[in-house]
């Protein structure tokens, strides 16, 4: 070519090149949106059943909320990860990703950005329906939770992305999505329902600073050990 | 290993050259001991049978796997040590397109420009796209082409970086005959713009054809070498290998 | 008493278990030392140290 | 080579069965009986090594993953399977006589303490661990991708105790006699020449499942061998 020499982009040009296509390619097919909001719902309905209408007036919205809608976001965030790899592994695309100079970690940081974003989407409609269908005010509670569920979406959203593709990797290894990411992701869970309840209780969050911390440090954790694992396990 | 000579010249370091390139899968060896070197402007056909290593031998050259032992030098280089540098230098098609369904042509194309730091990424896919002579169909998602189609969107984005080697692993099989006459009319203008390319194929005709010497492997190994443009004899030898 | 009755599944759980996988263990390793000696016995003029 | 690992195998042995013998003894005849548990404070014995040596293999799976991974050697990934394997076995161990020792002491099978849910979190991590491998397409897929897992397990298992900590909030329940009442000596006694013995066996299961590990891949060899000279 007579023209400049390609340059290398950098870690975060690619990443958000990566994130961008996913977006792109959801954005046409809308097929994760779809499966997993229609997922969310259903599971919704099904603890509706479990519990009876009226078990949130019963036993108080902090007790029964948090676990339903972190159960139902983890489930159906299982089903987003799936198809989120699902997609690359298709024409195998990933392998051509693989080829260009860009760094591995830079591919986890794209596929976990655009999987943070779907995952949000999911709950700006997760949390409206939980409200009506299981009649609690959330609305009053909107602005605690619009720090304690993002800060914890990153977590899942990374864990997610490494788990989504180690199994991507096995034949038939998507069954194994949820019976190897949910024994991992414990202390997100933990740390993501008593937020949550905390947030839904009207609890000052400065009661909850070490959970807070706790999840920040996951936070990094995660990101940093998926950087650091992820060319190993996209190797073959 | 033999290495025959050839007309071509042979002056500076070769393009891309395997020394005591080997692999192993756990126990099994996939590969062992391979030389191999390609000079510029003198494309190379590998032959082989199913699971002789052919694949996985493209895969350690494009870098994408790591060699248990011995090397791959780019220009000189190693892709591995060198990293991105080296790995700009060669582009990859395979069986698989590589291609996202859902994106169109030139979304895909765009994309993997984007990824190889390409200048203005959009001019180069179009550009592209007009020279595999799809530039009326680069707004249609991947997903709605017949193979033929794909494999020449394939391999538009294994040119998007304009690098020098290409690395073709069966990127023919399953088109018909008119989508190959296409494809090798691609192959030939990217020849034309002084583009090398290692060929690993099934059908020696085609390799023949393609490329002025060939190497065969077998169990891993180099079983065989020869050219396709010298004596008969060579051509003879390749044919011979045919299952 | 009562208590002996857990006292003794305790133990009797802990000692099956080890049982167990001490067997099964020991099958896999004969099964695969047979399987070698054979390999080797036949291939034994040859290169048979491959790895 | 062989012979010499052979003998040290054989001593391995030798030492796990005599000092099991003897911890035995010293459970059943020598350590006096609790006074308020009676009887079924004796699977303390057993159950508190086999629980701290669970601990251990994480470690060693630790180890073994991360050499794995760093050095690609065939060794760390055996080591890995078989501290994976018989971590899983004792971790197994662990939470069956937990309950059976729970029930008479406290009445109850279970509860949601954090040294328990930790282990319970930890047969998981472990069980799949194990279930990847055994999906895998190849044995050195599988020795990656369990090195993966393996890491992300180890990393969690603290950052799972931590959190299950706060999450049940600071339960006044004491688990092990040692904080009611102080060790009788023969307790101790019985305590540390059982905690010998399990390690000593971890050690022996450790190695031989190791050695089946490195002769499966070289079993593999050979037969890729046979079938390239034919």
């Amino acid at each position: 070519m007579s023209d400049a020499a390609p340059r290398p982009p950098g870690f975060v040009s690619a990443s958000l090149a990566i994130a961008q296509k996913d977006l792109r390619i959801e954005g046409r097919t809308k097929e994760t949106t779809l499966a997993t909001v229609l997922f969310a719902l259903v599971v919704l309905v099904v603890f509706a059943f479990a519990f009876g209408g009226d078990a949130v007036q019963r036993a108080g919205a902090g007790t029964i909320v948090p676990g339903v809608v972190w159960v139902t976001l983890a489930f159906s965030g299982i089903v987003g990860f799936t198809r989120s790899f699902r997609l690359e592994r298709e024409d195998d695309a990933l392998a051509a990703v693989a080829l260009a100079p860009v760094d591995r970690g830079a591919v986890f940081a794209g596929k976990a950005l655009a999987n943070f974003v779907l995952l949000t989407a999911l709950e700006t409609a997760l949390f409206p329906l939980t409200s009506v269908l299981l009649d609690v005010p959330l609305l009053a509670a909107a602005a605690p939770l619009a720090l304690v569920v993002p800060l914890h979406t990153v977590g899942l959203a990374c864990l997610g992305t490494l788990f989504g593709a180690v199994v991507s990797r096995l034949q038939r290894g998507e069954a194994l999505l949820a019976t190897l990411m949910l024994p991992a992701a414990t202390p997100l869970f933990l740390s993501a329902v008593h937020c949550t309840a905390s947030a839904i209780e009207g609890t000052p969050l400065a009661a909850d600073r070490h959970w807070l911390l706790l999840i920040g440090g996951l936070d990094v954790l995660y990101v940093l050990v998926a950087l650091l694992l992820f060319d190993a396990i996209l190797e073959d | 290993m033999p290495s025959p000579p050839s007309g071509a010249s042979l002056d500076a370091a070769p393009l891309l050259e395997a020394r005591g390139l080997t692999r192993r899968f756990g126990a099994t060896i996939a590969l062992e001991g391979i030389d191999l070197a390609v000079r510029r402007g003198e494309p190379v056909a590998l032959f082989g049978e199913n699971g002789a290593g052919k694949t996985t031998l493209l895969r350690l050259l494009a870098g994408g796997l790591k060699p248990t032992a011995g090397g791959v030098a780019v220009e000189g280089t190693d892709p591995r040590r060198a990293g991105a540098a080296a790995r700009s230098r060669i582009g990859v098609v395979s069986h698989q397109t590589l291609l996202y369904g859902d994106l169109t042509a030139e979304e895909n194309l765009v994309f993997f420009a984007t990824l190889h730091g390409v200048p203005s990424p959009a001019a180069r896919a179009r550009a592209l796209l007009r020279e595999v002579d799809l530039a009326e169909r680069g707004d249609d998602p991947v997903r709605t082409f017949s193979r033929g189609l794909r494999q020449r969107v394939a391999l538009a984005r294994a040119l998007v970086h304009a690098p020098p080697i290409l690395l073709l692993d069966e990127p023919a099989t399953g088109l018909d005959a008119r989508s190959t006459a296409a494809w090798r009319r691609a192959l030939a203008e990217a020849a034309a713009r002084d583009t090398t390319w290692i060929l690993a194929t099934h059908d020696v005709e085609e390799g023949l054809a393609l490329c002025p010497r060939w190497v065969a492997i077998r169990h891993g190994r180099v079983a065989d070498a020869g050219s396709s443009r010298g004596p008969e004899a060579d051509r003879a030898r390749a044919r011979a290998l045919a299952p | 008493m009562k208590s002996y009755a857990f006292l003794f599944w305790g133990y009797a759980a802990v000692w099956a278990g080890l049982t167990i996988y001490l067997i099964a263990l020991g099958r896999r390793l004969s099964r695969v030392s047979r399987r070698l000696d054979a390999l080797e016995r036949r291939g034994g003029g040859r290169d048979g140290s491959a790895t | 080579m062989r012979r010499s690992s052979d003998l040290a195998m054989s001593a391995l042995t030798v030492a796990t069965a005599g000092s099991m013998a003897a911890a035995l003894w010293l459970i059943f005849l020598v350590a006096p009986e609790e006074r308020v548990m009676g009887a079924v404070q004796k699977i303390f014995y057993v159950h508190v090594p086999l629980a701290a040596i669970t601990f251990l293999s994480v470690f060693l799976l630790l180890t073994g993953a991360a050499g794995y991974l760093w050095t690609r050697r065939a060794g760390f990934d055996h080591l890995s399977i078989a501290s994976a394997e018989v971590g899983w076995l004792f971790c197994t161990l662990v939470l069956v006589t937990g309950p059976i020792w729970a029930k008479p002491a406290w009445g109850v099978w279970w509860t949601w303490e954090a040294k328990l849910t930790t282990t319970l979190v930890l047969w998981l991590l472990l069980a799949g661990i194990l279930l990847a491998r055994a999906y895998a397409s190849t044995p050195e897929q599988g020795a990656r991708i369990a090195s993966v897992l393996g890491v992300i397990a180890a990393l969690d298992v603290p950052i799972v105790y931590k959190a299950v900590d706060w999450w049940r909030g600071q339960h006044p329940i004491v688990f092990g006699p040692g904080k009611t009442d102080p060790l009788a000596p023969g307790m101790l006694a019985a305590l540390l020449v059982s905690m010998g013995a399990f390690l000593l066996l971890f050690a022996l299961l450790v190695a031989v499942r190791a050695r089946l590990a490195a002769e499966e891949d070289r079993l593999a060899a050979l037969l890729e061998a046979a079938a390239r000279s034919r």
